[in-house]
């Protein structure tokens, strides 16, 4: 029998109706809290292997192969945020799960105007999740800067939408664009390369990921970011002849320098890694400019979606291991390798992939991204690409000097919380994504075949 | 001059104020303004262009973007409250803890 | 001819010194270090023995050459090893045996009692191995592995003496002078590889006969001169050698005197049939010998350091060999080459008792004197050895040294003046030595300590080297023979050789003209008389120019020295500079700079947003209409 | 044994994985897994040796995913080359027996023996790029954790520079991956199969972008500034494997990836890349005779060894490829040894320094004896192995490019300028004020028997190189132009 269509999102919205009526109760319930929120990701992602791809299409909503994959790596993303929230805050968790059912939305949103209600479905929350996730002012600057430039991005989003549905009086795809409707399209695309931190419009990223919790920066830089590439590669598909496709490349490499180099002066390590995660996004665009230019292949879908996955683990495990060593800073790192020998291997491991050291899920990553672009032509975006990853890997390593080689200073205090283990699963995810050639075809034509 | 092009004049000009009001002025509240302004201006032009194809899709859009501006201000004055109870005023200037 | 028909003395050859060494080093070390030199002593008993027998079967034409065993192999490409026993070789090697004998057991009583006793045997036979394995080489690269050999033997002997800062110093001249000379043989030796495919002598001796054109082979020639000048201390490179008798005297006498510095005059002597065939080649290797000869017979006569003076009285006289092999006169060279083993490694030992009489290292001009009476038996010797040298009629050195300015004189001009100087020149020097030495006290030697004759270890091999300088005339038939064996009578197992050879080069020496007799026997008493005038009957005058312009012009080789020293020190500013400003600063700091460039971008970029909400929206705005510009156009 | 190549490169995964969980018997299972590892190529190199059909043993795996197949095999050259390692593993376990060190070290060394083990065995591109920065994996953490003082930016800089070139070098591998496929219309890393003719117009810059990477491996002259640093502050066995293995996995990329898929335009490339081997021997000799510190003189020494190999092995002359691939093994005893002197001598003072010893011949006499030993070989004395490889490399060289071989020549002849000096200052000068030469002891029996057996092969391949020569051979056949 075949599941409602929107079986996932359903899941998810009783999770936030079930959350905020708990709220209702005079003393919510930690420990049912926790249980509801983790149990609506866990169902929405059973649901989403349950959907059929291709099972459902509207004019509004659809279900193909891209929005069923693009919906597990975003359970994914979710998934280490569910199991750190202690439940004491209904309101976050009801923000999580409203955040999250807009993503899954964004997956199946078939034309312009869903693709925004999504985009701002997701983004709202977003917002407040950044300013209540930990207490101090911080979050909330770093909220109210990412507010008003998420605001600022939904404005052009629309005059966008305005300017195409004027040229080519379609809100979804559209054949031939005039300079009207070109407009049109780069600036729906610009809205896009915002939300996925594409240079120069990401100056809020790195704020927001600073100041927000790290595993909530974790789930905003793995979800969030596979829903805005996803955002990107439905606006390609509406509008093919758009003139920003072939700007792509230059904004993807762009971005990566700009992120690597940016990484490398940084002391703060939630900052790292969200200059990190622009890299990255980096990468991800010369991916998507790579797939739309060589005719939307599915190895192109097939890679971004592997380089999502090994992200989402990546990203989680780094930003769990801060979040359980409580370290803040790379000179607090020193030395503290042999003090929690697990954590810091796991930590190690993922260093190293974020690197794009082989025998990692990073390093397959890398090549098959690099790949798809190499294959696409575009050799000089491509070796942008493996510059920012050298320079990437510059302080991936000095970090795994500081926790190995340096000595530990006794005069900080230190005491790791809970959570080692999501690190060492993350690291674990990693490996067995870096052996993926070998998994993948003894699985048999799996997804990427 | 044709209806059109009275539209995209307005359109154009709503937009750019609101544009301007955002990035240039430093009290927050006047910035979410700006915002509302600029979701307004592109209420116009999509109106317009409804009438003009008939399109009842379009208009829909329309309610749509008035709810979603609804809900932007909504959060954005949250926040912006938050602000002014944490004791700093909402001015612009001073966030800049985070930054480098 | 196969391995199995080689005679087992050629086998004993190296098979002797081998096992003495391994023995020597695993067992005698440990156990009775002060025994070493008796496996050493047998061992050169057995190669002496090996080598006479060896020369006898030459001498009756059994003369071999024959592939041993391949070296090396890839594909067309190959090096095979092998064994020569020919004239040449085997007359030199008899001469350096039985002179190597002798200073090995010399050394048996020069050198008890120092530290590195053992040290020094396994060394100085390791050298002697080294020298047997150069003369019986069949082929270039076989030479050049004993060629280098024979080097490092020097460096280790020369810097005996490692806590002498001078004897470091010398050794490592010693070395790196050697490797430039290498070079070309290196060098010399890939273009043969490169020009003919084979290295082997007899068979490159055919090639040359053939009379075809080979473009390397001028290139190869000079290189090969390159070499010699390097290892038989000729003029542009022979500043190494009077430095190396900082070495103890054994090793200035074996190697520095009689045998190693004659390697390059053997390699010439084995590569002549190709150096032969390129025009004007002989003609510069005669100008080299004959100006080393003059300038080295003329600082030999301003020397203070006993073994100094003989030092360049040997670079003098391997001028003259290289002179004699520049006319083409083989026989000659290699006659006077064997002479000269004889008398000069008796000078050296000569000087050496004198040395170790007085309880230092080397003798001074200025501490020796009126040795005559209490040193007999070596002042004996020392007449003997000396008068050779000068050219007294009827011994040995007399018939070599004219026969070299016969043939100088025959090809007339410049070279038979030169040569004619060499005699007195060298007269001179050695009668001044011998004055110096052995009689009438000067006023200023008094202050000497009383010397004492040495004990019958050192004075007997001196006695022997002596008389053998004294008797060498008589091996003028012999080394003819040799000579001629080596050239022309030549059964080989080399394969695809059956023809017999005609070589260039006169093995046959001239016949004994009066004139040229009589004038070389003139200028021989005039040197002497100019040594006795300056020495004994104007006893001040020897020490009257020290100290002034002329000193230092002497002392510094008429500049030469100060420029090689210059050159040296070039060499590793060169390289102070490569290491510290071209590598540290340029590369590396280029390296390290990319690291600076990329922090210094990312401080530009931060500085361009300082956290201002304002600022973040306008680069968006700018973002976007930079993207809204590239779309549109 | 049905895939005897996988265990060749598994064996020392697992010996690393026991060692890390040996504790205090660590080194006790390192030099039993080192010993295996030799048993296992020794087995297998005499197999081959003896029998001409196991020529080259090849092991095919399933194509799996992406192209990407388990791929492979050994010929003589790969056979030759694991079995340096092997050999050097084992001395660097034996030499640093008494080190006190935690179990991870030995794990370090045996992973990174596997690592170059698959590097030499892998003809399927993915893995030999996986292999190949596999193997800096272990040496970051040798260097890092167990170097001397200056060992983190050490570190850091030797993993970064060779990530700078091998990045490069994943890009010209796929973009060859593509080219193929978009002519054949298949997916494949298989070396055998990959034909560079699909690049066209790309083919030069895919040439440059895999010989950036091997050249950054080589060193090759510009880019080799992180060779003395990485030598430098590496530990003794570290600075072993790092000069006498890791240095080669460069040179054996070019023979084995980048001549055979580019034939005409590595030839053509000779007068850049000869000139820049020719050069780096005299380069090499000049820095070495600048330095104080014993280990940078020898770390710049290989960069002028390592030129050699390439002078042999670009000229693609017979006896060129013969004398290279030999150099490369003799480049492996020569500098090893040297290191692990230098190692002894940096246990016992904690001090590298040229002026902090003096008159160490009288000392340690077995010590200076060996140490001259080495540097003789080092230096391409005759009658020792390092001359028979720079004799035949630059005949090869001169067949080629004549003018590469006079600079060769220069640089042999510069070598005894720069090693005799070091000697001297070490072993005979006189002790100086601040030396440390009375805390030097003389080798103990475990040194002097590592010693003997560097030494002893030396000599063996210095007067009897043929049988070595022949094994390299059929590997080398196919390169010859």
């Amino acid at each position: 029998m075949t599941l409602m269509p929107m079986a996932p999102q359903a899941a998810l919205a009783a999770g936030v109706l079930g959350t905020l009526s708990l709220g209702l109760m005079r003393r919510p319930p930690a420990l049912a809290l926790r249980a509801l929120a983790v149990a609506s990701i866990a169902g929405a992602m059973l649901l989403a292997v349950g959907t059929p791809a291709g099972g459902y299409a509207s004019a509004i909503l659809l279900s193909d192969a891209k929005s069923v994959g693009w919906q597990y790596l975003i359970y994914l993303g979710a998934l280490p945020l569910a199991l750190w929230l202690d439940g004491t805050d209904d309101v976050l968790t009801a923000l999580f799960l409203g955040a999250t059912l807009g993503m899954s939305l964004l997956a199946a949103a078939a034309n312009l105007p869903m693709l925004f209600i999504a985009l701002e479905f997701m983004s709202l929350p977003a917002y407040l999740l950044v300013a209540r996730s930990r207490p101090g002012a911080r979050g909330l600057e770093a909220a109210i800067k990412y507010f008003f430039a998420g605001g600022v991005a939904g404005a052009l989003f629309m005059l966008g939408l305005s300017l195409y549905y004027a040229d080519t009086r379609s809100l979804a795809a559209s054949a031939a664009l005039s300079p009207l409707g070109q407009a049109g399209a780069g600036l729906m695309a610009a809205a896009a390369l915002f939300k996925l931190g594409a240079f120069p419009l990401n100056w809020w990223l790195p704020d927001a990921y600073e100041a927000a919790a790290p595993e909530v920066s974790g789930f905003l830089s793995t979800a969030m970011k596979s829903a805005a590439v996803l955002f990107l590669m439905r606006l390609c598909e509406l509008a093919p002849e758009a003139g920003f496709i072939r700007l792509l490349p230059a904004i993807g490499a762009a971005t990566a320098l700009t992120g690597a180099v940016m990484a490398l002066r940084q002391e703060r390590l939630q900052r790292l890694f969200a200059y990190s995660s622009v890299a990255n996004a980096g990468l991800l665009i010369i991916g998507v400019g790579a797939w739309a230019l060589a005719g939307r292949s599915a190895e192109g879908v097939s890679a971004l979606l592997f380089f999502l996955g090994a992200y989402a683990f990546m990203s989680n495990g780094t930003f769990a291991f801060i979040r359980f060593s409580g370290l803040e800073t790379r000179s607090q790192l020193k030395g503290r390798g042999a003090a929690v020998p697990a954590a810091a291997a796991a930590f190690t491991i993922l260093l190293f992939s974020l690197g794009g050291i082989p025998p990692t899920g990073g390093f397959m990553a890398k090549l098959l991204l690099l790949w798809r672009a190499v294959d696409a032509g575009l050799l000089w975006p491509a070796a942008a690409g493996a510059l920012s990853a050298l320079i990437s890997l510059a302080y991936y390593l000095g970090m795994v000097r500081d926790l190995w080689f340096e000595k530990a200073d006794e005069s900080a205090s230190f005491r790791p919380a809970h959570g080692a283990s999501l690190v060492v699963a993350c690291a674990v995810g990693v490996l067995l994504l870096g052996a993926a050639p070998w998994l993948m075809s003894s699985l048999s034509g799996g997804l990427t075949r | 001059m044709s209806l059109t092009a009275v539209v995209w004049a307005t359109t154009g000009s709503l937009f750019s104020f609101g544009l301007a009001i955002v990035v240039f002025r430093r009290q927050l509240l006047a910035m979410l303004l700006g915002l509302e302004l600029m979701l307004a201006a592109v209420n116009v032009s999509l109106v317009h262009h409804a009438g003009l194809f008939d399109d009842a899709e379009a208009l829909a859009v329309v309610a749509l973007v008035i709810a979603v501006a609804a809900a932007e201000a909504v959060v954005g004055l949250a926040l912006i409250l938050r602000m002014r109870r944490g004791g700093r005023g909402a001015d612009a200037a001073l966030l800049t803890e985070l930054q480098g | 001819m196969t391995a199995a028909q080689v005679p087992w003395a050629a086998w004993l050859l190296f098979a002797a010194p081998v096992t003495a060494i391994l023995f020597g080093f695993f067992v005698m070390r440990r156990l009775k270090p002060e025994w070493t030199h008796v496996p050493i002593l047998v061992s050169c008993a057995v190669v002496t023995a090996s080598a006479f027998w060896l020369a006898a079967e030459v001498y009756t034409g059994h003369s071999f050459d024959l592939n041993l065993f391949r070296f090396a192999e890839a594909g067309t490409w190959a090096v095979d090893f092998g064994l020569r026993i020919d004239g040449p070789g085997v007359a030199v090697l008899a001469m350096v045996s039985f002179v190597g004998s002798l200073i090995h057991l010399y050394a048996a009583g020069y050198m008890k009692g120092d530290a590195g006793f053992s040290r020094f045997f396994l060394v100085f036979h390791l050298f002697f191995l080294a020298m047997i394995g150069l003369l019986t080489a069949n082929n270039f690269v076989q030479l050049y592995l004993f060629w280098e050999l024979v080097g490092v033997a020097s460096y280790l002997l020369v810097g005996f003496w490692f806590h002498k800062e001078s004897a470091r110093k010398a050794a490592l001249k010693a070395f790196l002078t050697n490797r430039v000379g290498d070079f070309g043989l290196l060098l010399a030796v890939l273009l043969i590889v490169l020009q003919f495919k084979i290295t082997h002598f007899h068979l490159l001796y055919l090639k040359a006969a053939s009379g075809a054109a080979f473009e390397l082979l001028p290139v190869i020639g000079v290189l090969l001169v390159w070499a010699a000048c390097a290892k038989s201390a000729q003029f542009p490179l022979y500043f190494w050698l009077p430095d190396a008798m900082e070495g103890p005297t054994p090793t200035s006498a074996l190697m520095h005197a009689a045998t190693m510095v004659t390697a390059g005059v053997f390699l010439l002597v084995r590569s002549w049939p190709l150096i032969a065939a390129v025009p004007g080649l002989p003609h510069l290797i005669a100008w080299i010998g004959a100006f080393t000869a003059l300038f080295a017979a003329i600082i030999a006569g301003t020397k203070k350091d006993l073994k100094r003076i003989l030092a360049y009285s040997t670079v003098s006289h391997l001028g003259l060999m290289m002179l004699a092999l520049g006319l083409g006169q083989v026989g000659v060279a290699l006659f006077h080459l064997i002479v000269h083993g004889f008398f000069k490694a008796a000078l050296f030992l000569c000087a050496g008792n004198i040395a170790h009489a007085l309880h230092q290292p080397t003798a001074n001009v200025d501490d020796v004197g009126g040795l005559q009476k209490s040193m007999r038996l070596t002042y004996l010797s020392f007449l003997l050895a000396a008068f050779s040298l000068a050219g007294v009629f009827p011994l040995g050195g007399f018939f070599s040294k004219d026969a070299i300015l016969d043939a100088a004189w025959h090809h007339g001009g410049g070279l038979a003046v030169m040569g004619m100087l060499v005699a007195a020149g060298s007269a001179f020097y050695i009668f001044r030595m011998l004055f110096l030495a052995f009689y009438g006290a000067r006023p200023e030697q008094k202050r000497a300590p009383h010397a004492h004759e040495a004990e019958p270890i050192l004075g007997v091999p001196v006695l022997f080297l002596a008389l053998g300088a004294a008797a060498a005339g008589l091996l003028k038939g012999p080394i003819e023979r040799f000579v001629v064996m080596g050239w022309h009578g030549m059964p080989s197992g080399l394969p695809g050789l059956d023809v017999v050879l005609n070589l260039p080069g006169e093995p046959f020496l001239p016949h004994l003209n009066l004139t040229v007799a009589g004038l070389g026997t003139f200028m021989a008493a005039l040197g002497a008389l100019a040594a006795w005038r300056l020495t004994m009957s104007d006893p001040g005058f020897d020490w009257r120019w020290r100290g002034g312009a002329l000193e230092a012009a002497f002392e510094s080789d008429f500049g030469w020295k100060t420029f090689v020293d210059g050159f040296a020190s070039a060499v590793s500013r060169l390289a102070g500079f490569t290491g510290k400003v071209l590598d540290k600063g340029g590369v590396d700091g280029l390296v390290e700079g990319t690291s600076g460039f990329a922090r210094a971008a990312g401080a530009a970029i931060a500085r361009s947003a300082q956290g201002r909400v304002n600022d973040y929206l306008w680069w968006m705005l700018a973002g976007t209409a930079l993207l809204l510009g590239r779309v549109l156009r | 044994m049905s895939h005897p190549l996988t265990i060749l490169w598994a064996a020392p995964l697992a010996g690393a994985v026991v060692c890390a969980v040996a504790g205090s018997r660590a080194k006790y299972a390192a030099l039993g897994f080192s010993a295996l590892f030799v048993g296992l190529i020794a087995a297998l190199g005499f197999a081959q040796g003896s029998n001409a059909a196991l020529a080259v043993v090849n092991e095919i795996g399933p194509v799996w995913s992406y192209g990407i197949s388990y791929r492979l095999s050994a010929d003589s050259l790969s056979i030759g080359l694991i079995g340096l390692t092997a050999f050097l593993n084992l001395i660097c376990v034996v030499a640093s027996w008494e080190l006190e060190v935690s179990p991870w070290y030995w794990a370090c060394f045996l992973a990174l023996a596997s690592a170059l083990t698959g590097v030499f065995l892998a003809r399927d591109l993915f893995f030999f790029y996986v292999f190949w920065e596999a193997t800096l994996i272990p040496m970051f953490f040798i260097i890092g954790l167990w170097g001397s003082s200056n060992r983190l930016h050490a570190a850091v800089k030797f993993f970064l520079f060779t990530f700078a070139g091998s990045v490069f070098m994943l890009l010209a591998l796929l973009a060859l991956v593509s080219a193929h496929h978009r002519v054949s219309g298949v997916w494949t890393w298989d070396l055998a199969v990959l034909d560079a003719s699909a690049l066209g117009s790309a083919a030069p810059l895919v040439f440059w972008g895999l010989v950036l990477g091997f050249a950054v491996k080589i060193p090759m002259i510009p880019l080799h500034t992180w060779l003395p640093d990485a030598h430098t502050e590496a530990p003794a066995a570290g600075s072993v494997m790092l000069a006498g293995v890791m240095l080669k996995m460069g040179v054996y990329g070019l023979l084995r990836v980048a001549m055979p898929l580019f034939p005409t335009l590595s030839f053509d490339a000779l007068p850049v890349l000869g000139g820049l081997a020719a050069f780096s021997t005299i380069y090499g000799a000049l820095c070495a005779m600048a330095q104080t510190d014993l280990k940078r003189m020898i770390a710049y020494s290989s960069i002028a060894h390592l030129g050699f190999c390439l002078l042999g092995v670009l000229s693609r002359t017979s006896q060129g490829l013969a004398g290279g691939t030999l150099q490369l093994v003799n480049h492996g005893l020569t500098t090893g040894a040297l290191f692990l002197m230098v190692g002894f001598l940096y246990e016992r003072s904690h001090k590298r320094g040229l002026a902090d010893f003096g008159d160490l011949a009288s000392r340690a006499p077995y010590l200076a004896f060996f140490f001259g030993f080495s540097t003789l070989a080092s230096v391409g004395l005759p009658g020792l192995n390092g001359f028979v490889g720079e004799f035949m490399a630059l005949s090869g060289a001169l067949a080629a490019l004549p003018i590469l071989a006079f600079a060769g020549v220069l640089g042999v002849t510069l070598a005894a300028a720069y090693a005799l000096p070091a000697f001297q200052a070490v072993f005979w000068a006189p002790a100086g004020p601040g030396s440390v030469s009375d805390k030097v002891t003389d080798l103990d029996a475990r040194e002097r028997a590592v010693l003997w057996t560097l030494s002893a092969l030396m000599l063996w391949i210095g007067l009897a190189p043929r049988p070595w020569l022949a094994y390299f051979e059929p590997a080398l056949r196919g390169l010859v132009r």
